[in-house]
């Protein structure tokens, strides 16, 4: 009686069906209450980018350089940058991101040459309109912008300071190296170098 | 036998107007409450938590009801009046009556008619045009579809039904549901008559157009069915009106195969309704389970295999009950 | 009084009529358009209305350079994203020559089959809704759930994956990584049970799967089927055997195939697809070497030198094959995408005919089309 | 019951036979016909019969005017437009209807019925109809058997779609 | 209600049946004018049954015969109409005037 037994096996997967069900029904359930409990953010996790404070100048260091603007897909980054007087570094004026065009790619994070451009943390962003995703990303760091500065402006000269004693140091120990030379040519290798490695370690900084 | 409600009314009106009220209040409680039920039910099936608002999420069917009545009523331009606006509460209208006729217990109930059985399957029937009548006057093709199955799948499953529901008759001897029920002295009939049980309650849950059986409103093929130009509490109503026939439905089974209100320790009504609610849960079990039967099968499936194993059943018991 | 009744018409005859099911309908999985002309409920022709969700992508890769264009692809497919991600960037660095490390080339694998596996769960659970069976897509979301935990913790996104760059990846992967994926495969090999005595055994999706929807051979020659499709035809055909790219070659995998070219055995094909999957990353996570995870040396102006260049990869959904025309600026003269999604859904017209409404919605559930992908 | 429920029950009949009758939409004549039938199922469980009321509600609402219905949406053209009223068709019928109306209601008027006192509503069951159809109107019944077997048949091979024609 | 006033109701459903059934020209109508006649007869059978005779059973037996019958009736008729539109696209009773299947 093939009709019967078509029957008992269709009723029989259908009651293994239910069993399923009914398993299930007993395990706990597995939702999180989102609002509720707060969810963790990977680590990678990708959102609008924010500007991440440097240890060495304790704020951004954006040079408004414009690489992440043109590699930008989505066209949603207005970056500017001018030299503070005085200065030979670039300080970023004006940092837009108009996130409800950004399409979480990374590629400005990839370019960036000073590596200030980090995700943030937010997951949950809401708006009335569209304009409420353009983010300032400068307005957190701008209070401190005139100190960053001044303390730049400090670091810089220092720096430059540093490097003209380098420079002249540089010059003098050359004199005084190409005096020795005349004199003396194994002792050449052993002076000069400890300062070249030191100036390279410098420029790089 | 039991009392009829007319004896604690004097007035007939009075009484007919208690039992509406009585009747009007149940069922929209238990709409509601089945509402919640099968969402707790389909989420914990389903390992999600469901509704949450108020104590165990009661609260939010309350919203839900705030919501519908709120809502705006469209009247569609192109749709046929009156059928349109008829449909609603026509398909609500049986539901209501046939309420009315189930014995809830030895001493509890409204009237206890002679034929209640052939009254109820009548009057069941009505749904049907109420369907097609929604269908029809929505003037939208989706709708007329879900019209066109629903009437269809309706006829074909009525025959199953009611050759299921034949046995127990000859069985216990009356077409009265307290007749049926009181007869079931210690052996409920589903023991004894397992097959017609498994049928019935499958021609009833196609019945009631629920999953698997759900074709005529099928999301994914029809949009909503004959109910898709719908909105607001005109929606609301046929969400009423599903939910008060699984009752019916539900609480005819009780009566035919579990006994009605028999049971040990508890008082009849009690046992009456987890009966009931036992029958609605394993309904929604199902719900949550099978995947929908396509039309063709679905009418194969009642003509093929309902209907034979239905008549064989039905001769059978007539043998026995003959040879007893 | 007249016109309120003509909605039933059709200009040639009476008994027949159109319905849109589309571009808004439950079924359709986006914004697909497909006009049935139907006589009661058996379809005499379909005509797929394609183009609702056209966002133009080849003509934006045609305004913009190699690298600008990386977030792209994964929005053709946003299903399996990860695979048209990496395979863009394998694309490129085959017509560059760029070499990538041998960390990269596995962590790929491991993403890419991870991405397929959730391609397919979703499609378990949308079909089944389809079908009418709401549970088993919670269950699918449950597993999938898993899947994009795992990625979400490396490539910081959940759906449109940007993870791969030219020569390598964006980010490493760490042990905890690694970890995680090798659980996530011991319990996925337990859930298939589960699959199967929920939905592949029921009598009722059997009922509605079984023969409806064949495919006939020469659909292959006239549209150019690929991935399940195809294998549920009896073609063992998988770019990853047949030209493997990247280090395909090293893991030990079959291709399921199934003969009979309906619903059910499309079904059948991607829960073997997944077992397999399953296989390859657990290979790869054994067998993952330490090392960069970027090539170190990435030219920094993407100009491949003048000339066609075509590179394809299997996707979830079949083949998909990127052509590049370069006159050897930085930006693609001209970039073609072949989806698989488009390539099956063409057939349509053919497979529907004659079936009823409710297997249609059965078939375009069982081919896994994904809509963006198909307007492109 | 009281006797306002009888006439609303008459009500009902007559009206959904008026709808019936003159409706120029063949669907408001099937919707006029259901109210009309139920108007009948009222009466006749006045009359004492709840178990033929519940037939004709079973039988001729939720069966034949289903099928109707059924029947109408299989042959969808005729509810695309009225057909144009033959005015004197119409005027014909009517006048029939009315003259047929007055003469037998002359008649029934004038005919002086031997009223036996009506008998004790509970002085029949279901079982006593059961057991006159198989004795006493056993033969009717089986008739009536072979009648729908045949007309089952009939309709299946009248309405079978025709595999030969194109 | 009097037996006169049951014959006078069953009466006036007869002859709205009548109406309908000469009136209208589409079949489906004409079937529902027959129905509502036969209707009348059933009421007929009823009210004399609960009046005039004193066997109960006679009469309900004769309406179930009926709904029987009409069902049978209905059925067959039904299908003639199916077969017809699928012939003649039409179901008017003035147009199907050829006697070809």
């Amino acid at each position: 009686m093939a009709f019967v037994k078509d029957i008992l096996d269709g009723t029989k997967t259908l009651l293994t069906g239910m069993k399923v069900t009914l398993n299930n029904f007993r395990k706990p359930s597995i939702t999180s209450k989102y609002p509720i409990e707060k969810i963790e953010m990977s680590e990678a996790f990708r959102n609008v980018i924010v500007l991440i404070e440097k240890d060495d100048i304790q704020s951004h260091d954006c040079i408004g350089c414009k690489a992440c603007e043109r590699v930008c897909p989505s066209f949603c980054i207005d970056v500017d940058g001018e030299r503070p007087e005085g200065m030979r570094r670039m300080r970023a004026t004006e940092f837009k991101v108009d996130f409800a065009l950004c399409s979480d790619c990374g590629l400005c994070l990839d370019v960036c040459p000073t590596d200030t451009l980090g995700y943030s943390k937010i997951h949950d962003e809401t708006g009335y309109n569209r304009s409420d995703f353009v983010y300032d990303l400068l307005d957190p760091w701008r209070d401190a912008e005139g100190p960053t500065v001044e303390r730049l402006r400090k670091l810089e000269e220092e720096q430059a300071a540093a490097k003209k004693a380098r420079t002249v140091k540089k010059a003098a120990a050359k004199k005084a190296a190409a005096k020795k030379a005349e004199t003396e040519t194994s002792k050449e290798t052993t002076e000069e170098t400890p300062t070249n490695k030191n100036d390279a370690e410098n420029n790089d900084a | 036998m039991p009392s009829n409600i007319l004896h604690f009314f004097d007035n007939f009106w009075l009484a007919i107007g208690a039992t509406i009220a009585i009747v009007m209040a149940y069922l929209s409680v238990n709409a509601i409450m089945l509402i919640w039920l099968e969402r707790k039910l389909a989420a914990r099936i389903q390992r999600r938590i469901g509704p949450t608002r108020g104590p165990f999420g009661l609260v939010q069917q309350i919203f839900d009801m705030v919501k519908l009545f709120s809502k705006e009523l469209i009247t569609p331009d192109h749709v046929n009046r009156v059928l349109y606006l008829i449909a609603p509460v026509m398909i609500f209208a049986p539901v209501m009556a046939l309420c009315t006729l189930f014995p809830i217990s030895a001493t509890w109930v409204f009237h206890d008619y002679s034929v209640a059985v052939v009254l109820l399957l009548a009057i069941s029937g009505v749904n049907i045009l109420a369907i097609f009548f929604a269908g029809w006057g929505s003037n939208n093709k989706y709708a007329l579809l879900g019209a066109v199955r629903a009437v269809a799948q309706n006829i074909s499953y009525e025959i199953p039904l009611i050759l299921s529901i034949i046995p127990i008759v000859m069985m216990a001897n009356s077409l009265s549901l307290y007749g049926i029920a009181d007869a079931q002295t210690g052996v409920p009939y589903v023991l004894l008559q397992p097959i017609a049980a498994i049928i019935f309650i499958i021609s009833a849950t196609a019945e009631t157009n629920r999953a698997p059986f759900d074709i005529p409103e099928a999301e994914s093929e029809l949009v909503a069915g004959f109910h898709t130009e719908y909105s607001g509490m005109r929606f609301g109503m046929f969400f009423f009106a599903e939910y008060s026939n699984m009752i019916i439905v539900c609480g005819l089974a009780t009566v035919l195969f579990l006994g009605g209100w028999k049971g040990p320790y508890l008082p009849g009504p009690v046992w009456f309704f987890i009966k009931v609610y036992a029958l609605i849960i394993l309904m929604m079990w199902f719900r949550w389970t099978f995947p929908r039967l396509r039309f063709d099968q679905l009418m194969k499936f009642a003509w093929m295999v309902l209907v034979p194993l239905a008549l064989i059943n039905l001769l059978i018991t007539t043998f026995v009950l003959k040879l007893i | 009084m007249a016109s309120r009744f003509d909605v039933v018409q059709d200009a040639e005859s009476r008994d027949t009529y159109y319905l849109n099911m589309g571009p808004q309908h439950p079924s359709t999985h986006g914004v697909l358009r497909l006009k049935l002309h139907l006589d009661g409920e058996t379809i005499l022709s379909v005509d797929p209305v394609i183009g609702y969700g056209h966002r133009a992508h080849e003509k934006m890769a045609e305004n913009r350079d190699y690298l600008q264009f990386l977030p792209n692809p994964s929005r053709v497919d946003y299903i399996s994203g990860m695979i048209y991600n990496i395979g863009y960037c394998q694309a490129i660095e085959r017509a560059m020559g760029i070499e990538v490390p041998e960390r990269a080339e596995y962590i790929r694998v491991i993403a890419n089959e991870l991405n397929r596996i959730s391609s397919h769960l979703l499609w378990l659970g949308t079909f089944l809704l389809d079908l009418g069976a709401f549970t088993p897509f919670l269950y699918a979301f449950d597993d999938r759930e898993k899947i994009l935990d795992i990625l979400d913790r490396v490539t910081g996104s959940r759906l449109t994956y940007c993870y791969g760059r030219f020569g390598g990846v964006t980010l490493d992967v760490d042990d905890l990584f690694l970890q995680q994926t090798a659980e996530f495969c011991t319990h996925f090999k337990t859930r298939f049970a589960l699959y199967e005595e929920l939905v592949i055994d029921n009598v009722i999706f059997q009922e509605r799967t079984v023969g409806v929807g064949v495919f006939e051979p020469d659909l292959i020659q006239k549209y150019g089927v690929s991935g399940p499709c195809l294998r549920a035809m009896g073609q063992a055909n998988d770019v990853r055997k047949d030209e493997p790219y990247g280090i395909y070659d090293r893991f030990d995998f079959d291709i399921p195939t199934q003969m009979a070219g309906d619903c059910f055995v499309r079904s059948l094909v991607r829960m073997d697809e997944m077992r397999q999957s399953v296989r390859i990353v657990e290979q790869a996570v054994k067998d993952i070497p330490d090392g960069p995870f970027i090539a170190p040396k990435v030219p920094k102006r993407i100009r491949p030198a003048e000339g066609e260049y075509h590179f394809c990869v299997e996707s979830a959904r079949g083949n998909f094959g990127i052509y590049i025309v370069s006159d050897g600026s930085d930006i693609p003269f001209r970039l073609k995408m072949r989806t698989p999604s488009f390539a099956n859904m063409a057939t349509m017209p053919d497979v529907m005919k004659g079936t009823l409404l409710s297997d249609a919605v059965a078939i375009l559930g069982s081919i896994d089309i994904v809509v963006p992908e198909i307007d492109r | 019951m009281p006797d306002i429920i009888v006439y609303i029950f008459v009500v009902l009949t007559l009206i959904g036979g008026i709808v019936a009758a003159v409706a120029r939409q063949v669907l408001y004549n099937i919707i006029g016909l259901g109210i009309s039938l139920l108007g009948l199922a009222g009466l006749f469980l006045n009359l004492g019969s709840p178990f033929v009321a519940a037939m004709q509600v079973l039988i001729y609402i939720g069966g034949i005017t289903v099928a109707i219905v059924f029947a109408m949406m299989l042959s969808i053209a005729m509810s695309l437009l009225p057909p144009t009223p033959n005015m004197a068709k119409r005027v014909f019928a009517i006048l029939s209807g009315i003259v047929f109306f007055v003469a037998l209601a002359s008649m029934i008027m004038g005919t002086h019925f031997n009223s036996v006192e009506p008998a004790a509503q509970a002085a029949w069951s279901v079982g006593q109809i059961g057991h006159a159809l198989l004795t006493t109107y056993n033969l009717v019944f089986e008739t009536l058997s072979l009648v729908l077997l045949l007309a089952i048949i009939g309709a299946i091979l009248i309405a079978r779609k025709d595999t030969s024609t194109p | 209600m009097t037996l006169h006033a049951y014959l006078l109701v069953s009466l006036a459903l007869f002859s709205l049946g009548l109406i309908g059934a000469l009136s209208h020209r589409n079949l489906i109508a004409l079937l529902i004018g027959t129905e509502l006649m036969m209707n009348a007869a059933s009421l007929n059978f009823m009210a004399f049954n609960r009046y005039v005779v004193t066997d109960p059973t006679v009469g309900q037996i004769f309406v179930l015969i009926i709904i029987g019958l009409a069902a049978a009736e209905v059925a067959i008729f039904l299908s003639i109409i199916l077969r017809l539109y699928r012939a003649y696209h039409d179901i008017d009773s003035e147009k199907l005037v050829e006697l070809k299947g």
